[in-house]
């Protein structure tokens, strides 16, 4: 079998713009704000269609999350927007005090823009923490969709589910790994392909990548377990330790800092359950630059053949009781 | 856009005399140093500069349910300056949300009554706070989804001096203020009595002068003594009549109210009164003492620039 | 307290007449152009609103060294408005810190223009930006350090009035207000092309009167058309001269001007030019065309409240 | 052996106090500032000491952070400190913009008041999240001293590192650990007992738990190595690796959240490198509440005892290959 290519679908930032629209028509106590993104956040075509239950405020994303959380107080279910990183960052004394530790958590947090593969703008308007910062918000739901199937189901999802929820959405149009009408559920991954070899973990832009890399590795008789792990937290601890004992090595991908998202989480699992070989695929400690998305992913390594590497890696450890060559 | 409709008369207060919220406050200023002192920390001083603001608030203005405590017209309250919580305690606990007797238990393993406001534990606390400079925000959400069920209930935020210092707070000052009239319905409070955790306001980040700076954001500011208990009342009926803007009201206070050896005390803000403290402190409470005079009077000048 | 020590002249400007001003303005909106042209993405809009100011900054009143970057006496400046930046470029590349031909590298893989501040790759940038709101602090900081140093350097920030919106920009503005004799070196322009992100500041969080707002927090605020050379000129020595407290201008300017079609047109805040719009402005720019008059005059008035 | 007491000694953040006098002393370019906690942070007895090189500056971390960035840029090494979870929460997007991406990064940060043995004020003031937020900073180093000794030469060490630095200090009096004139470096462990059985890796506060939890394990007859990670970044693998192939088990022991410190530090390099049983003991994903900081550090699992059950079951799984019983 060859290596996949995928239809390019919308952007996952396009689809919560619709998914909010839908829920408007369909719950009236559905509201949503934003800081002054709403074209790029997509929040401005619910503003469009219902103004009165709209707040396009100016650029104060701490307010933002105070209004929500008024709002809440009198039963509205709010979603707010902005870049991730300005919404995670400038917002997280808020939403740990307002939000996750109060019990005014009916509030949706949408943080588009994630990761590097925004591109030109640079390091100041990437999200490369966001994940980590809504994971250290006890109480909430953490979620990367990886396509606009995904991402529109799960918006809507998020507005069932009684409780705080954090959702990643991204800039660039990505590939549609999944068809219309796939549902989802928080928390529950989903498997993409079923290989004794390795076990690849992604979400987001990087699930596509994770199954291109798994073509690749059939190729050279490796074969891949991939799972869409689009729910960081709560994390599908059965499913991924069903995937780290059928496997034995294990690997994780994300648009993200290496630290404090789906690696970690992983990590934990399974460190208290069953350590095996782990690689993590992710932004090194570091920030990125401007290029374009292509040229960032490249560079930072976000790729399939990064993947592939990674699982090469995790999988030739398994016969050196985990420990890589020549390590400490 | 004025209220649409205003609910029930409140089912305490409304017509409460001056010299009964007078009484009122005396009786809270006890509850404050008794639960302090069980405790053995907290925050006095601003618990006590607070006290005749909300006793005004709680038992003439608001109108709420203390057997219906989700009543969804309901003034709601934010304690944003939340250090401040065991004064809301005392209110509650006359209000009849709590019984009297709970008051002691004041920050103890498995108490309700958190250090600070703590809506896990006590649900009719409107928003959790303690880490400062939230509350407006909040109590702006609330004012427009008041405003969107056609409700006439109103919306006051309390907060300090201090705490006026926190970018947020001007976030939502500017933000209220540019769109007066779908806020109007909501009230801030500011307790100025002039001291923050450390020092006096002067002597760290000076605020004066501090209705200008309200003004200029596009509210309606009202400058009382916060313990001119008719001048209070006054000041939260005006308020009600603004429409078109959100209003600020500029309490002057004294830090430490009634009782005399904590009055404009740094050392006071965040220590609890030992049990020689509390007892004597208990005394001049109940001989209405301590007042300094009119709010501010006799206050140090100055201070460095 | 007021400047110590006068650094020796500029070694640029200093004594540039409004028009060789005017005329650099014109060459930078060019360059301006070009960049956004050849990068496919930016913000002309801010760029070019900010430009006339940048060039009375640069060109006229600031002290600094091209040769000698680090000079601890040099005036500072941080754009805080960070998206502007390809403006930052152009003013750099007049001035000598950068060569002309680096500028269409803009936003390319391994260039060091990168698409918001960025010292990791181009030191000479006094401060990161991009999240807007965190230039004013930065700029107090360093208004402070130089005064320890007894140096009489100055510090400039540029802001954008949508940023105004930010809660920190408001912390800045009260600590500075309130202790202005320490920061009097320090001083704020804000780039007032009544747009923001999305649409018109009216539209979202109106901010006028603008200037009631900075003097309520204690600084001296100067008004000036932000397109009328002599004005801003007069405007920076209007800003040294004052002692006691930091200095805000507010530039009345118009967003995307000197480029007809760009101008007031929230849609070119974020949206670099086509090959043809560019060739078109280009031409206008030559010209000198595109001015709609006086700042904010012409400008849709109004707007939802 | 039975299980050690120590001398109570003062708390870090008087060590961070004394430091701050030494430094102010030793260097004319140190400065300092705080946001209205001086009193508590311990800052003040700098302010007093060098009043023109100190501000107190008002209730504003945001400002803070960024005033520090200026002075920085004239050539100055500013500490400043609140509250850990004020300072990390509310400067978080200003310390990413200013300190990390920037160049301007000769910046201290210094959290008083971290983790949940402040006691009676509650969730609002402890900082559970700090370390992992100093974490997701590229560039900074992460530090969480034990005693007093501990963070008074680490301070001193902080104003000579070229970089950005965080460092944790707590608000109660702690055990001595360690004598005066110890040394201290940044990334370098320090071993406090050495067994075969299982490795406990502690910081904090829970290093004398930890090291008191070895004594309570050896009269079980397991013998287990201690070691002080007190630099959670960049964290000393050879010291956490080799302690790991000596002992085939580890136990992490933090007062911060089990997420995003020491326990996901540590489970990165175990699962990178050689991955064993390992246990978390920390602050479970929730926020604590109001009581004496003993019967919360009891209550939520910060004792010697949480950590010698940890170590049990972590030591147990070795024969297992890792895996725990019952398990998914
Ligand atoms: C964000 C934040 N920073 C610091 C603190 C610590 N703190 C608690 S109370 C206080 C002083 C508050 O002063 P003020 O608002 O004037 O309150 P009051 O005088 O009414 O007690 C401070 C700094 C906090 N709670 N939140
Ligand atoms: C904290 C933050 N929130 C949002 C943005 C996204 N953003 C970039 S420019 C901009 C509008 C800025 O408007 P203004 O300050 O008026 O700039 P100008 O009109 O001069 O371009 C916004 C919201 C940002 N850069 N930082
Ligand atoms: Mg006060
Ligand atoms: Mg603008």
């Amino acid at each position: 079998m060859p290596v996949r290519t995928f239809e390019t679908g919308p952007a996952t930032r396009d689809a919560y713009g619709d998914a909010l629209c839908e829920l408007g028509a369909e719950n009236p106590r559905v509201v949503a704000l934003d800081a002054d993104l709403s074209k790029s956040t997509k929040s401005g075509v619910f503003g469009k269609k219902f103004p009165d239950r709209y707040w396009n405020i100016g650029i104060q994303e701490m307010n933002m999350v105070g209004m929500a959380c008024g709002l809440a107080n009198t039963g509205r279910i709010p979603f707010i927007s902005s870049f991730a990183v300005f919404l995670m960052a400038k917002g997280f004394d808020q939403l740990r005090m307002n939000v996750a530790y109060a019990c005014e958590n009916n509030v949706k947090v949408v943080g588009s823009h994630g990761g590097i593969s925004i591109g030109e703008d640079g390091p100041s308007q990437m999200g490369i923490e966001d994940v980590a910062l809504g994971c250290l918000l006890p109480g909430f739901t953490v979620c990367v969709p990886a396509d606009a199937v995904a991402a529109k189901a799960l918006t809507k999802a998020a507005a069932d589910h009684p409780g705080p929820v954090y959702l990643r959405m991204g800039r660039p149009k990505v590939p549609l790994v999944y068809r219309q009408g796939e549902r989802f559920a928080f928390g529950k991954a989903k498997s993409h392909a079923t290989g004794g070899d390795v076990a690849i973990l992604a979400n987001g832009l990087m699930l596509a990548e994770a199954i291109r890399a798994s073509d690749l590795l059939r190729d050279e008789g490796i074969e891949a377990t991939v799972l869409d792990v689009h729910t960081v937290k709560p994390l599908d601890e059965e499913a991924v330790l069903a995937a780290a004992r059928e496997c034995g090595a294990v690997v994780t991908a994300e648009e993200h800092l290496v630290h404090g998202g789906l690696g970690t989480a992983v990590a934990h699992c399974l460190a208290l359950h069953h350590p095996v070989p782990l690689e993590f695929v992710g932004v090194a400690d570091t920030y990125a630059e401007s290029a374009t998305p292509e040229q960032l992913l490249e560079k930072y390594g976000l790729t399939a053949r990064a993947i592939a590497d990674a699982a090469r890696r995790a999988a030739a450890r398994k016969g050196r009781s985990g420990s890589r060559g020549g390590g400490h | 856009m004025a209220a649409e409709k205003r609910p029930d008369p409140a089912v305490r207060g409304g017509d409460r005399s001056v010299a009964d919220l007078e009484g009122i406050a005396r009786r809270l200023r006890a509850d404050i140093i008794t639960m302090l002192e069980a405790a053995g920390s907290g925050h006095p001083g601003g618990s006590l500069s607070a006290i005749d603001v909300l006793t005004a608030l709680w038992f003439r203005e608001m109108r709420h349910r203390p057997e219906e405590p989700g009543w969804p017209d309901r003034d709601r309250f934010v304690l944003s300056k939340g250090h401040a919580v065991p004064a809301l305690y005392a209110v509650y606990a006359e209000a009849g949300y709590l019984r009297r007797d709970e008051l002691p238990t004041l920050r103890r393993l498995g108490s309700r009554l958190q250090g600070h406001p703590d809506r896990r534990f006590l649900p009719c606390l409107e928003g959790n706070t303690g880490s400062l400079g939230q509350g407006i925000s909040i109590g702006i959400g609330m004012a427009l989804g008041l405003r969107m069920d056609r409700s006439g209930a109103r919306v006051y935020v309390m907060i300090g001096d201090g705490e006026t210092d926190e970018g947020q707070v001007w976030e939502a000052a500017l933000w209220a203020g540019a769109h007066g009239p779908k806020v109007d319905n909501l009230c801030v409070l500011t307790d100025v009595n002039r001291i923050q955790n450390d020092t006096f306001c002067d002597d760290e980040l000076p605020l004066e002068p501090l209705g200008e700076k309200w003004r200029g954001m596009g509210w309606n500011v009202l400058d009382v003594d916060g313990h001119d208990m008719g001048a209070v009342v006054g000041a939260l009926e005006a308020a009600r009549a603004c429409t078109g803007r959100p209003t600020q009201i500029l309490c002057r206070t004294v830090k430490g109210k009634g009782v005399s050896f904590m009055e404009n005390q740094p050392g006071f803000h965040g220590v609890a009164p030992t049990k020689e403290q509390a007892a004597k402190a208990l005394v001049e409470i109940a001989a209405g003492l301590g007042g300094s005079g009119p709010a501010g009077a006799g206050l140090r000048a100055g201070g460095r620039s």
